[in-house]
């Protein structure tokens, strides 16, 4: 696959501590059960609207969710369960809050493309593409100013690219030399428009890095080594003072766009081809590979399976939010009144 | 008459001026090979080709842009922005570009186009993919602003957007995709401007618009049955122009005026029949005008957050029962 | 007490609350070096110097994002928009992401940033950058949107705004900026959410804002010289929070309101204010309500046609002559 | 000058005619007179408002002008006296404009940021950064759907190549194949503020080119030869179905950013620098060196201030615009109603 490579390897490829590995094994397992475990409540309609899974996709979360700082922050997309989990957000509050119980992180009022939790550096997800690119910018100055040496990433997809605050935020963050990371995964479509038809050049991100006076960079979005390891360089760079990366991460959606999509225009066997790289049995198999015991490994799934059912049945014990709710919180002073 | 789907009178509308007129094109995301993520747009590629339905980049401002500058040389673009919320996206292009292109121009600039979009709540999608803008788009002087309520006034009023020489913004409210009625066969074309009194009564007018319409038809039946009050309801359908006319009337006949309005209450379309009625209706006025609103905050999403934000039938009856007596 | 011009006032403000908290930070295009292109920042950078106060490159999006990201991780971003007409690039920023981040997150995300912007006709400067855009905002819920008309205001008020902890848009009306007026001394920070008594009458409640006042205030003071027409004049200041209980006594007390609005007719600010007094102090009317506002077109540049469509003082005498007899 | 070579000049330069070198100094030196009349009609307070001139930057606009169809359509900024004028547009509706009068291009409705004339190409002036771009590909798009090989041209600033709407409209226009000119006229400046402090690449179009997929294209837009060779190329690459061009035309705005800006912000010498490279007596002496004589190039200047007596007298003599007018034309109906 000529286009996981990473395009400026100049670098040696430092090694991925054993502990490191495990921890990344575990992560990537608990956001593939979570996510699952989203789907089969879709299908029970115990999870209403719309939600976006990012099975499939779960190497980019981790590798990042692992090579973060805790006082880091992370803006997502309305696909952000993954990454909101992958910060150390509560289970429950996140399955809650796509079943719209009291438990949710957001009460029930933010729903699943809204998922936020400030105490754990979670800044919010949105669902208005492009937008989180300059918010993200923000906090990274924000940083800056402060001196705390934080950084923000901020994940987006290949559709994000061609809407007018991808080019903005990037400008803006590079002539500020802000600590932040743009991490694009590339999972090749838009909703349902495969990303090649809508744009001028083949790596929505990377071949435009040069635009900003960036190196262009690619990486194989499966491989949560390679994910850490590209997101530990771009991190030091941002507490370095050295400014902002940006990352193309090649990846692939198992399932539809959301909810309501069977993923019908894809040509055939291009999903089978993706599953043979899923990223999760990839890694079990360098586990493996690296020495780790099948009892290990299993256990760790256990455990992670274990959580998830924990958290399953948590929300859907959690009562419902109360109508009162409803007039709480548009202003800082817990009320939602526009006049006296 | 056959019975059609208020999302398949999308298409049949579309359909229907695309087939007449060569020089109608259609834009928007996801909108031609998939049929648009609300399946409004379903076969029009097949049937017109890649050259007059074209999918999109996720760019707004383009997409609202190409169909400005395609208008204004010649075609009649039908624009989709897949959310009313992205309007915010575009802003600029819709209203300091469309809206005011022929004005600033002293009339040498023609914008013949349509900017349809899905509108409102109801579906559990959040703050950010559920808000009815309509008076986002009446606050702008230039531009037209439709939204139907039934599947027959789709098709006619879309059809009438696309041959209206001016801007329109049509919205279509999602939560009224799958409702079904009876659409006019053949070739069929509405007006713009004209409000339908949907329902006679004497101790009220109601006005309402797209979704809310239905709720308000329920509540005038409810409060005519169990409470013995009679309520006229008016449709308003377009917002700009406004049907003055039929609105002022109605409201003399009864003497009061509830506006039902699905956004939030500042600022809205009600307010501003409220304060039409309130200056030249006035003498006629037995009692307040009431507007029944979502409350001014965000959308929640989780089902019973929304459903109880919302303007309900019963919260209609419940607000009439207690204000007109 | 010195008198300062409403720029100074502007300068004054940002200043004074620069001084009392580090966390203050501004950004805007041309505001730091050029001190803002209408001289209502001069001096700021050289006192507060370039981290604090910092120009932007012309990417409005990132401007109000960035403030945004700020606001949520600690800091109190003042954001520059240079012209109100502008917040139509970054709408989605304002509208979508600003306005709702608090109340979605449940209460998470905390919000404390201030918006300033140009406003405003009477400048010949044509359609795009002259609008009365108060409206657009107040129609957003999560948003205080606050409107000076005096030097002083203008400093006490956005000394308010910025220590306000929620997201207030602060418009300044370009065609105040050279007017003179006393401003307190030293620290001084003022209320929102609270209007203002000007002038009591008896005939009559003028609701004015901004520029607005200033012409309310002469036509009321040429209703009683000449005409022996007495006028209460209230300058709102704040739309959100709108001091309803001020505009509700003061028209209770004259029996008539009308609202006086630099915003082109359709969901004006005037509106709302309309449909509250029609319904909470409907018994106490006297007779109809009315808006006086610029016609429902864009602004024409040329002098005499901008000065003909803005509402001047002589033509609220006129309408008030005409329409209260 | 490096800056201002032209980096891919793979094609040998062709040469420019005898009679389009006459025509490109006609139109350079009524653009210049115009522009200095209009400062003079400021000065005078004739003219109200704001205005933005060109003086400096008359070598593009002429380039431009001369390389163009009569039926190819030009979107302009607020500075776009020169564009609208070099595509044939009435000078006196041009002044008048200025001057708010009834002979204005558009009756006083819209003033000096949007001057318009449909009947010459001249699609309109836009005074809100980065619009036009995306409207440009739209008429681009207009006239690939019907098939009549005109091509648009929209000509912005160095300032908006920062915006997200440029950013949209060329990857739009590159994946739609459309034939559109686009011409950054780099004049070192936003308003007050150096380009160079704000953005993150030295050539703000030029070195974006890439990231849709566009050679890096600059010209030296004080050389009206130049630009029109390089129009000349861009338009016919368009009208062949070659697809989009971006150029980036370096120059130098001789007065301040508009009306109230006296300058102050330009280091000392830089204007002085590129007074010396004035288009106007850089294009004289090419003239002359190519064998025209003083005498033809004295009444070239004659008529040409002729010309601009004769507009200012026009529109001095014009009546006001009428208050009716504020009642018309919102609406096709030639109305402004908004209610029955
Ligand atoms: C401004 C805007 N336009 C359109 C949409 C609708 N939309 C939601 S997701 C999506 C596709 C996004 O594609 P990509 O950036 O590749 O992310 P992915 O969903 O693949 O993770 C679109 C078009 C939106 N939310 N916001
Ligand atoms: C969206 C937007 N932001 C800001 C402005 C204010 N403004 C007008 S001109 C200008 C500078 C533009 O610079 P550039 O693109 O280099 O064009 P130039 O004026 O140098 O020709 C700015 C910031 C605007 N008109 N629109
Ligand atoms: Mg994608
Ligand atoms: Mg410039």
């Amino acid at each position: 696959m000529s286009t996981t490579a990473r395009k400026n390897a100049a670098t040696p490829a430092p090694e991925v501590g054993s502990e490191t590995r495990l921890e990344l094994y575990r992560l990537q397992l608990e956001l593939r059960y979570c996510e699952k475990r989203a789907y089969d409540l879709f299908l029970q309609n115990l999870i209403k609207g719309t939600s976006h899974l990012s099975l499939g996709q779960e190497a980019i979360a981790a590798g990042f969710g692992v090579a973060m700082r805790p006082d880091d922050y992370t803006f997502c997309t309305y696909r952000g369960h993954a990454h909101t989990l992958a910060r150390g957000a509560s289970m429950t509050g996140v399955l809650g809050e796509l079943m719209g119980r009291q438990c949710g992180l957001l009460g029930g009022k933010g729903g699943s493309m809204h998922l936020t939790d400030v105490a754990h550096g979670v800044m919010g997800s949105y669902a208005i593409i492009g937008a989180h690119l300059p918010i993200a910018a923000g906090a990274a100055w924000s940083a800056q100013y402060r001196g705390t040496q934080q950084a923000a990433v901020c994940f987006f997809g290949d559709g994000t690219t061609n809407i007018g605050a991808f080019h903005e935020a990037l400008n803006f963050s590079v002539v500020w030399k802000l600590p932040v990371v743009y991490v694009c995964e590339n999972n090749l479509y838009m909703e349902y428009t495969p990303i090649s038809s809508v744009t001028a050049v083949e790596h929505p991100a990377a071949d435009r890095a040069s635009a900003y006076g960036l190196p262009s960079i690619v990486v194989d979005g499966n491989d949560a080594d390679a994910v850490y390891l590209e997101a530990s360089r771009a991190l030091a760079k941002a507490r370095a003072g050295g400014g902002p990366t940006l990352i193309e991460a090649m990846t692939y959606r198992h399932s539809g766009h959301s909810r309501a999509d069977p993923g019908k225009y894809r040509p055939p066997g291009e999903l089978d081809a993706w599953l043979k790289r899923d990223p999760v049995p990839f890694y079990r198999q360098r586990l493996i590979e690296h020495g780790v015991d099948e009892r290990t490994l299993k256990s760790m799934e256990d455990e992670a399976m274990g959580k998830v059912e924990q958290a399953t049945a948590n929300a859907k014990a959690s009562a419902l939010p109360s109508v009162d709710d409803i007039e709480k919180n548009l202003w800082s002073d817990g009320g939602v009144a526009w006049r006296n | 008459m056959a019975e059609l789907t208020y999302r398949d009178a999308v298409a049949a509308g579309i359909a229907q001026e695309m087939e007449r007129d060569q020089n109608v094109v259609f834009l928007g995301e996801d909108v031609a090979h998939a049929g648009g993520v609300f399946k409004a747009t379903v076969g029009l590629i097949e049937r017109f080709g890649p050259l007059r339905v074209r999918d999109c980049p996720i760019s707004e401002q383009a997409i609202i842009g190409a169909a400005m500058g395609a208008a204004m040389t010649g075609l009649r673009p039908i624009a989709e922005i897949m959310f009313s919320d992205f309007f915010a996206v575009c802003w600029d292009m819709i209203a300091n570009e469309i809206a005011k292109a022929r004005y600033m121009t002293n009339g040498q600039m023609a914008m013949p186009l349509v900017i349809r979009t899905a509108n409102g709540g109801g579906s559990r999608f959040g703050a950010q993919h559920s808000q009815s803008v309509e008076n986002w788009a009446m606050m702008i002087p230039g531009l037209k602003v439709v939204a139907p309520a039934f599947p027959a006034d789709v098709k006619g009023l879309l059809a009438a957007a696309v041959r209206d020489p001016d801007p329109v913004i049509f919205f279509e409210q999602k939560s009224l995709y799958s409702l079904k009625g009876e659409v006019p066969d053949g070739e069929y074309v509405d007006e713009l401007g004209k409000a339908k009194v949907l329902r006679h009564g004497k101790d009220c007018t109601i006005v309402a618009l797209a979704a809310m319409v239905h709720r308000a038809l329920e509540a005038a039946e409810v409060l005519e049955r169990e409470h013995g009050i009679s309520c006229t309801v008016v449709d308003v359908r377009s917002l700009v122009p406004l049907d003055t006319q039929t609105i002022l009337s109605e409201v003399a006949k009864t003497g009061r005026l509830v506006t039902v309005e699905e956004n939030p209450r500042l600022c809205g379309w009600g307010a501003e029949i409220a304060s039409i009625v309130a200056d030249e209706c006035f003498w006629e006025l037995d009692g307040p005008i009431i507007r029944i609103t979502t409350p001014h905050v965000p959308l929640p999403s989780a089902d019973l957050l929304e459903d109880h934000t919302m303007p309900s039938a019963e919260r209609i009856v419940r607000e009439l029962r207690a204000k007109l007596d």
